[in-house]
Order: C-alpha cells, then sequence, then structure tokens
C-alpha cells in the first residue's frame, strides 16, 4: 500500500487533442477514476501538474471553466522538453494529473463590475477559464459587460479560434477585439500590436477590471497604456508563470520574495506585484 | 590509454574497457575482436561498478 | 528535573536504544564526524563540536524514491507512492541548532499540504540531543537566540558534565524511552546536576566569539531589495551548492523521473540548489534568477528574511556549517555585519 | 642566497604595486586576497579602487587559486592585475593555452611560495583557545601544517608573471616522491580499488564545487547540468556518484595543472587530485609530458600528435 500524498498524480486519459497553432494543443483529459473527475474543483485561474510518465511533471494553467463539469482542458505550447513530449501524445494516451494549486481570479470581488481581458498568444489559456466561467450562464447575469482584446503574431498564431470566432462573440454583452501583428491575405481584421489596439478601443477605467496576460513584454506595454488609461493597480491583474516543481510551497524555486507563486498566487493585482522584488 | 587507466585505478578490471583499431574493410578483424572480448567479460561475470540500483 | 547517568552507563544506555530504534551517533571517520549507525564497538565521538551533515537527511534524504509507474494494458497506468522505510530511528548527539533546523523544516513540509513521506519519518523519529560544551569558531547560534546547552525541540536532552551526564525526558516519547532505562539513571538527590550544569553554562557562553547581531536585519531588507552588495557578494561565490546541501534548513528540492529504456519508471526528488542556474531556468529559456547576484542574494534573503515572513521562525539556526566549509570564506556572519553597517550608512 | 621576505613584506609591496596599477590606469581590477573573516581564513577580493589596496594581503592561507575569476573577468572593463603561486600560475598557462584568456589582458603578480597552510590541518580551532599560527609572523614554516600537494610543489616560483613580489624559491629537493600514493594504491587489487574508491564517491553530496573551483573547467554549458538527455542522474547514489567523479576527472584529463583546488575545496574531503594525478602520472609515463601549465610552449599531449605514441592501435 502507498502512500497517498499531495505529490502524487492521478492518471488520465487525454479523450481530445486539439490543434490551436502550429506549436499550440489543448488536450482534453479525463480521469480514470470516474469518483476523482465528479470531485475535482478547480476555480478560474489555478494550475495542476501534467506528469508525462517517464520525463517529469509540467505546471500548466487549467483553460477550461470549472463549470464545465466532467473534463478538464489544457493548452500547451511546445517549448521544452516535457511539452514537446506532451505534444507527441495521441488520443487515448495516459497522463498523470495533480492540483490543482495555487489561488484563483478574484471572480466574487469582480461581480458586479465590467470585465476587460487582454491576452497576447498562449496568454489567453489563464484567461479563458475566467472568461467561460463568467459567461456561463449560471454567472453572466452577475458581471457587467465582458470585452476581450486578443492578439497574436499572425492570423495562424490565434489560440481558440472556435472561442473568439463564434463562441464568445455571441455571447450577451460580451465583444470580442481581435487583432494580429502582422496580417496577411486571410485576415481581414484588424492589424496592429495589443497595447496600442486596447489605446485605441479605449475603455473606460470607471467600475472595470482589467486582467492581462501574454508575453512580457506585451504585458509591460499594456500596465503603461492601462495606467496611462487611468486604471488603478488595484484594477490590473496578471496571472504569472515561474519554473515549478512540486507546487505546493515546497521545493523553494517559485519564490519572489517571501511569496510562493505556487501558493500564494499565480493570480496577482498589479498592486501587489508593485509589493514584491522584481524577480520574475 | 589515459581512460583505460583511469578506469582500472579506480577499480574497474582491465578486460571491461577495451579499445581497438579496426577500420571499415577489416570486418573479420571486427567480428573476432568482438568475440574475443565478449568471451572474456563472460568470464569476469556481472560488472559490480556504477550499477544503477533502480529498480 | 534531569537524572543521572554515570559515564561508564553511556554505553547501555545506547545499546539499549539500538534495541529499540535503528539508532544513528556521531562518529568521526575521515577526519569528520558523522552520523553513522550504531554497531557494537563502534566509538561514539566524544569531542565533535557539530557533524559534517545536519540530521535533516534522516527526515528529508538527499535522495529519496516518491512512487513508481506501471504501463497496463489498454495503455492504463498504475502509480504507486513510495513509503519511507518503516523502521523507527533514533539521531543521538543532534545539536540545538540542528533541532532548531528541524523546527525550521517542520511548517515547510507540513502546511496546507503535509508532505507524507517528511511526517512520517518526523512522527517515528526519536531525537536526543546533545548539549554542547564549547562552541566552535564557526558556532553562533546565540545570535538567533538557540540555546546550544537545552536542546530545544529534543524528545531527550544530554548534556555531558565533568563526572556524568544529565538526561531530562522533554516529550512523552522522550519519557517512555526513558522510563526503560530507570536501573541506569539515577536521581540527583544532592542537586549537583544543578550545579554543574550552571557551570556548563557559563563555560559554554564564554566560548562564543563574533556573534553577529542580525536584531534590525530583516527590518531593513524589508526594505532594500536592491543592493549593490549583493553583486560584491556574488563576485566571489564560486556558484557550488556547499552551502545549501549542508544547511539544516534549506529544503529545495528537484523531482524528476528515472525509466531504463522501458516506459516504466520511478520517480524521484533529490535535494536542489538555489545556487545553481538552472534552478530557476524555465523551458521557454527565461529566467527570473539569472546571474549569481540574484542566486546569492536569494540564498541570503532566504536565510535572513524569506523564512521569518513565512514561517515566522529563523531560517538560519547559526551551526556555522557554510562558515566552515565555504571555499571561498563567504561568511554569513560577515553578511550580517555588513548588512548593519549598510543599515548605518542609511540613517 | 638572499633573505627572503616576510608575508608583512611581500603585502607592504604588493599593496604599493596594485596601488600604482590601478593608479596609472595600467589595470582595470586586482584580483587578490583579503584577510578573512577566520584569522585562518583569507577571502578573494576584487579591487578597483586605489584606495582599497590596503585590503590587500598575503599570508600562508592563500591557498585559493584565483585563476578562475579570469574567466569572469573577461567581460569588458579591462585588464586584471592577478595574485599567483607558482601552482596556480600553471592554471594561467592553461586558460592562455586554451584562448580562455589574453596574455594582454593580465597583468601577473607571482609571489614565490613556500606552502599553504590546511586550516583543517589546525587542531582544535576552538573559540577562545589557541588560535593558528600567526601569519603575518610565519616566516618560519609549520612543515605539518601544510597542504599535501606543497610537500612536493614543482613549481613553488610562479611559471608566469609580469612581476615576481619575492626571490624565486627552488622546488624541495627530493620531490620524485610525488607519484607515491598512486603507485601504492595501482598496486592494490580491483576489489581494494574499488572498495577505496566507493567509500569516497559514496560520501560525495555532489554540490559541484570541485568543478566550480576548477580552472580547468570552462566549459559555458556542463554535461551535469544538462537534463536532456540527463547524461548523469541528479540521484546521489554510489552508481551515479562514480560517474560524475570518473567524467569530471577525465575531461580535464591533460588540462588538470594540479593546483589541488578539487581536494580543498570538497566539503567531505573526497582525495580528488588523487585521480587527477593518476592522468598526470600516466601522462608523465606515456608521453613524457610534465604537469600541464608547466610550460606556455609545451603543446598539451592530449592536443597534439607524436609519432611517438605509446599506444600499439592494434
Amino acid at each position: 500500500m502507498g502512500n497517498n500524498g499531495p505529490l502524487l498524480p492521478h492518471p488520465a486519459m487525454i479523450t481530445k487533442i486539439v490543434d490551436e497553432t502550429g506549436d499550440v494543443r489543448t488536450f482534453q483529459v479525463v480521469f480514470d477514476d470516474p469518483a476523482r473527475m465528479e470531485n475535482f474543483s478547480n476555480k478560474p485561474g489555478q494550475v495542476a501538474q501534467l506528469s508525462v510518465f517517464g520525463l517529469g511533471e509540467a505546471t500548466i494553467s487549467i483553460t477550461s471553466s470549472p463549470t464545465r463539469r466532467g473534463l478538464l482542458e489544457f493548452s500547451v505550447k511546445k517549448v521544452g522538453r516535457l511539452t514537446t513530449a506532451l505534444h507527441q501524445l495521441e488520443e487515448g494516451c495516459r497522463i498523470g494529473i495533480r492540483g490543482p494549486y495555487g489561488n484563483h481570479f478574484p471572480y466574487d470581488q469582480m461581480v458586479g463590475r465590467d470585465i476587460l481581458f487582454i491576452g497576447g498568444g498562449i496568454g489567453l489559456a489563464p484567461l479563458r477559464s475566467l472568461i467561460d466561467f463568467i459567461l456561463a450562464e449560471e454567472n453572466r447575469q452577475r458581471y457587467g459587460t465582458v470585452d476581450i482584446i486578443y492578439g497574436a503574431r499572425s492570423a495562424d498564431d490565434l489560440c481558440f479560434k472556435n472561442d473568439i470566432m463564434e463562441r464568445w462573440p455571441t455571447a450577451p454583452r460580451t465583444v470580442v477585439h481581435t487583432t494580429v501583428d502582422r496580417g496577411d491575405r486571410s485576415w481581414n481584421g484588424h492589424v496592429g500590436f495589443v497595447p496600442s489596439y486596447l489605446e485605441e478601443i479605449n475603455p473606460e477605467p470607471e467600475n472595470r477590471i482589467a486582467i492581462t496576460c501574454g508575453p512580457p513584454i506585451m504585458i509591460k506595454f499594456v500596465l503603461q497604456v492601462l495606467e496611462k488609461m487611468g486604471y488603478t493597480d488595484q484594477q490590473i491583474i496578471t496571472t504569472l508563470e515561474l519554473k515549478m516543481k512540486c507546487g505546493i510551497g515546497k521545493c523553494g524555486r517559485c519564490n519572489i520574495g517571501s511569496s510562493f507563486v505556487c501558493l500564494d498566487g499565480p493570480v496577482f493585482t498589479l498592486a501587489q506585484l508593485k509589493q514584491m522584488p522584481p524577480e520574475f | 590509454m589515459i581512460m583505460k587507466r583511469l578506469l582500472e585505478f579506480t577499480g574497474l578490471e582491465p578486460e571491461r574497457f577495451q579499445a581497438r583499431w579496426i577500420s571499415g574493410s577489416e570486418g573479420a578483424k571486427f567480428a573476432a575482436t568482438v568475440q574475443e572480448i565478449t568471451e572474456q567479460i563472460k568470464n569476469l561475470g556481472p560488472n559490480t561498478k556504477m550499477r544503477d540500483t533502480d529498480e | 528535573m534531569p537524572a543521572i547517568l554515570k559515564k561508564d552507563k553511556l554505553q547501555a544506555l545506547l545499546s539499549g536504544l539500538s534495541r529499540a530504534y535503528k539508532l544513528v551517533l556521531p562518529v568521526r571517520e575521515n577526519g569528520m564526524t558523522y552520523f553513522k549507525p550504531y554497531q557494537t564497538g563502534l566509538a561514539i565521538d566524544r569531542d565533535y563540536i557539530n557533524t559534517a551533515m545536519s540530521p535533516k537527511e534522516f527526515l528529508f534524504p538527499q535522495t529519496e524514491k516518491m512512487l513508481s509507474f506501471k504501463y497496463r494494458e489498454g495503455a492504463e497506468i498504475l502509480i504507486t507512492g513510495a513509503e519511507p522505510q518503516p523502521e523507527k530511528l533514533a539521531v543521538f548527539g543532534a545539536r540545538s541548532c540542528d533541532l532548531a533546523g528541524i523546527a525550521a523544516l517542520d511548517p515547510v513540509f507540513g502546511g496546507r499540504f503535509p508532505d507524507p513521506q517528511y511526517s512520517t519519518r518526523r512522527d517515528r523519529v526519536l531525537l536526543v540531543g546533545l548539549g554542547c560544551r564549547r562552541a566552535s569558531s564557526t558556532c553562533f547560534c546565540r545570535a538567533f537566540n538557540i540555546d546550544p546547552l537545552s536542546c530545544n525541540g529534543a524528545d531527550i536532552a544530554v548534556v555531558e558534565l565533568e563526572d556524568c551526564f544529565s538526561v531530562e525526558a522533554r516529550t512523552d516519547k522522550g519519557h517512555a524511552q526513558l522510563a526503560n532505562f530507570s536501573q541506569l539513571l539515577g536521581e540527583d538527590n544532592s542537586g549537583t546536576v544543578e550545579t554543574s550544569l550552571s557551570g556548563a553554562r557559563e563555560a559554554i557562553d564564554t566560548s562564543f566569539d563574533g556573534i553577529p547581531d542580525p536584531a534590525g536585519i530583516k527590518d531593513f531588507l524589508d526594505r532594500q531589495f536592491e543592493l549593490p552588495y549583493w553583486e560584491n557578494i556574488a563576485s566571489r561565490c564560486l556558484g557550488c551548492g556547499i552551502c545549501t546541501y549542508i544547511c539544516p534548513t534549506c529544503h529545495c528540492f528537484d523531482i524528476f523521473d528515472v525509466t531504463r529504456g522501458k516506459p516504466d519508471g520511478n520517480r524521484y526528488r533529490c535535494w536542489d540548489s538555489c545556487m545553481f542556474p538552472d534552478f530557476t531556468g524555465m523551458a521557454g529559456g527565461h529566467n527570473p534568477r539569472p546571474t549569481p547576484k540574484e542566486r546569492v542574494r536569494n540564498r541570503f534573503m532566504h536565510k535572513l528574511k524569506y523564512h521569518l515572513d513565512r514561517y515566522e521562525i529563523g531560517g538560519c539556526v547559526g551551526c556555522g556549517r557554510c562558515v566552515e566549509k565555504c571555499p571561498v570564506n563567504l561568511d554569513i556572519r560577515q553578511v550580517i555585519n555588513d548588512i548593519n553597517k549598510l543599515q548605518g550608512g542609511e540613517n | 642566497m638572499s633573505e627572503k621576505k616576510t608575508p608583512s613584506q611581500i603585502t607592504a609591496k604588493l599593496r604599493e604595486e596594485c596601488r600604482r596599477l590601478l593608479e596609472t590606469g595600467t589595470v582595470h581590477t586586482v584580483i587578490g586576497f583579503a584577510r578573512g573573516s577566520l584569522p585562518d581564513r583569507t577571502v578573494p577580493v576584487f579591487i578597483t579602487n586605489p584606495k582599497d589596496v590596503e585590503h590587500l594581503t598575503w599570508n600562508p592561507f592563500c591557498a585559493a587559486n584565483l585563476s578562475k575569476y579570469l574567466l569572469d573577468h573577461r567581460r569588458p572593463g579591462g585588464k586584471a592585475a592577478i595574485i599567483v603561486k607558482g601552482c596556480d600560475s600553471r592554471g594561467i598557462v592553461r586558460l592562455l593555452q586554451d584562448n580562455q584568456i589574453l596574455r594582454d589582458q593580465v597583468h601577473i603578480l607571482g609571489i614565490p611560495c613556500r606552502g599553504q597552510y590546511d586550516h583543517r590541518k589546525i587542531p582544535g580551532l576552538v573559540a577562545g583557545e589557541t588560535g593558528p599560527p600567526d601569519p603575518e609572523s610565519a616566516a618560519l614554516v609549520h612543515p605539518e601544517l601544510l597542504f599535501e600537494k606543497c610537500a612536493y610543489c614543482e613549481n613553488p616560483t610562479p611559471v608566469i608573471y609580469d612581476l615576481l613580489l619575492d626571490d624565486a624559491v627552488e622546488p624541495i629537493a627530493g620531490s620524485n616522491g610525488r607519484f607515491a600514493e598512486i603507485t601504492a594504491l595501482e598496486e592494490k587489487t580491483a576489489l581494494e580499488k574499488s572498495a577505496y574508491w566507493d567509500d569516497h564517491f559514496n560520501r560525495c553530496l555532489r554540490c559541484y564545487a570541485c568543478r566550480n573551483a576548477c580552472p580547468a573547467c570552462t566549459c559555458r554549458e556542463c554535461v551535469f547540468d544538462q537534463f536532456d538527455p540527463d547524461w548523469v542522474s541528479k540521484r546521489n547514489n554510489l552508481s551515479e556518484n562514480t560517474a560524475f567523479h570518473l567524467i569530471r576527472a577525465f575531461h580535464v584529463a591533460g588540462r588538470c595543472v594540479d593546483c589541488g583546488e578539487c581536494d580543498r575545496v570538497c566539503p567531505v574531503q573526497i582525495p580528488l587530485r588523487l585521480l587527477n594525478r593518476k592522468i598526470i602520472k600516466d601522462l608523465d609515463e606515456l608521453f613524457e609530458a610534465p604537469t600541464p601549465g608547466t610550460d606556455i610552449n609545451v603543446k598539451p599531449a592530449l592536443g597534439d600528435f607524436n609519432s611517438r605514441d605509446p599506444d600499439k592501435f592494434h
């Protein structure tokens, strides 16, 4: 009989793989144990540790909203050894999952407010769990308008095409603003960088929360634009990614000062980040 | 030679690490050498150095 | 009230302990003192000031199997968690600093996600502390208000006096064990132990030199993250892992899988060090602590601030191992003194 | 024979010379030793301001080989002056031969050395009790406290320098026995040799101090840091530890200058130099090669082809 500690992953089957872009895939997974699947309760913004047995683990944010029961989704960009191995798996393969870990987007405090999502590239993945949570039928009326500004390098690099083109634009009181850095013949939408598109759209800070995730350089300029538009540090929320091994505050590598991203994050307000050392 | 001597210095039997120079055209020599070394290693029995204990 | 153990009865106590526990005790080997398993005839080192390695390895081993995975039919996978060895361990001769080190590790491996492997070992271990009679030139536990004589955190506290040992149970576990040795122990009717203990206290207290004053350090570091001083320290640092591996409070580890050409294999966790560049290096190439400066700063900040912030218990216990072993004499006491000087400059 | 300078006299001359080098702008940084936090230690310092030369010191506790720091100082900033002993200077030669550093970017201040004290040999260094020999007055050597390597030092006087801070010191006569320890181990059976190393390698912490201190370890990315593939696993066990030590020793074969840093820095006192010197002994026997770094004009034995190669190539 083995121990049943928090570092022990649970086997899960990949039931569906969606190719989002050339190097991003979304994996739909279901725990082998139906009771575990039933009892798994993540909150929007949380992460999980995915095991490819024989290679190790990686921290991946849960892309699916907890309002969607019976499965989990993870969108993974092929960057390192583990994510490459994950991309080689097929439907029906087993991986290991443990979690959920970390804090979550403060969806309770966002009730009654307008929400502005600003995402770039794979950075939309962690935001998607919250977007779908807010747009879920049972939650939608508790929140104000939803604006989603999303950009990628090119049309081919846009993730969740079905969501941004079909599902979200047809949701009540929701507008999706999509842009690409470089246009081509197949693209007839907006062309330009996310921060400048944000400036163009200019959503008023009044009663609004801005949530952003994307490449560091995009976040840097998005923050500048938001500040210029009058957003306070409490109104701006982001989610961080650092190297993690344990996910439960023991292995010691994801600390930013005294905070562990795996326990105290990954979601931070800009106000919190400004209190922390710039080591991320 | 340096490598071989170093391995022997740390307790590896000399027969377990051998180097031969065999050209691509010397098939027979290659076969004979492999047979000869295999025989020697078999006589030595299982190696005890650097055995991964991972079961 | 401590009991008396005659010096010639020590061996009997040890052999008694070794029957109930797997006993480890300080033994001198290759010029250093290590905790080694008890064997008949093995001489306990009576002169050591501290062991080369702290006893943390008995609770949190350097290499530890966490689980094994086996593929079964239909691509199903079987995951089995590893259990620590069932044997109960007794550590004889833990110093006060190392006991404080264990106290600093407890909240790390406990908390919201208790670690079963650590806590199983922790529950099973019997800690027999041995009070220090003298300090080495690298000792500075006093700086963190750790009493080298009192062995706080031990199940049983032992102090060697002139002609006997004073032995005192501190926990239920300790009382239960000592009850088995009542025929070896005597009562201190004349109060001589008390007198000798106060003599021992005086001796140890005067044997320290150069105790740094860390009182205001955390406060200062709370305000000051960017100090050119860290660059200065980092330029000397070799970037090896000595200080982190021999530290009684360092707890970082890595997790990885080992397979031998088969899909089946094991997952391990091993000590890791924040001094190594790849410790925080991410798959995409980003590294939040890219140079020795950030890494050195993280280590000293962890010892002097972060651990305190998080667990309200010090991250440095003044055992002096890193002071003794650092190849380039990076001395945390000097770091504390230097920061105090910088602090003086601030005001 | 002229009178040898005391450590204090050398220190004074060193400070004066370094002040001049910094003031004239000849060098940007001086890499030297300062007094450590304990009487039997010194600490490396990097001095850029002429006012700070007072921190520089020289005494018999300057065992560290500073030449590794030259690799950090490859970055722009200008020429660096470095203080070297004889053994350290071999490291500089090797770095020059490998084009790791450029000769016109280093100013070498050589100190003829009569041996360095091993602080681990100073008995009972207990606070308040007898301290180590006073380094400044130690004109007389305590041979019992010297590092083993000093007993048969081949180059007490640096083999390369811009300035020598004292008169040259001759090698101690009878240094022929320098391989005695190795010969003794070679003569043991495979089983005995294996047991000897198993005992030591079992203790290894894999802290990599031996690698990080080594002036021959100059790779930008080390095989032991690679995890894809993980040639050597992070697991600490005899098998992986043995693999680590054999790879380390062989990787510096022909480049190890026998400065003894690996041995000195090892926190668990593994006799690492024995492995390296086994290779140096074999290089001597097989190729009549001197200890690497002894002569800048001699091509490294394993980096050169010679028709008298002893390998039968059969």
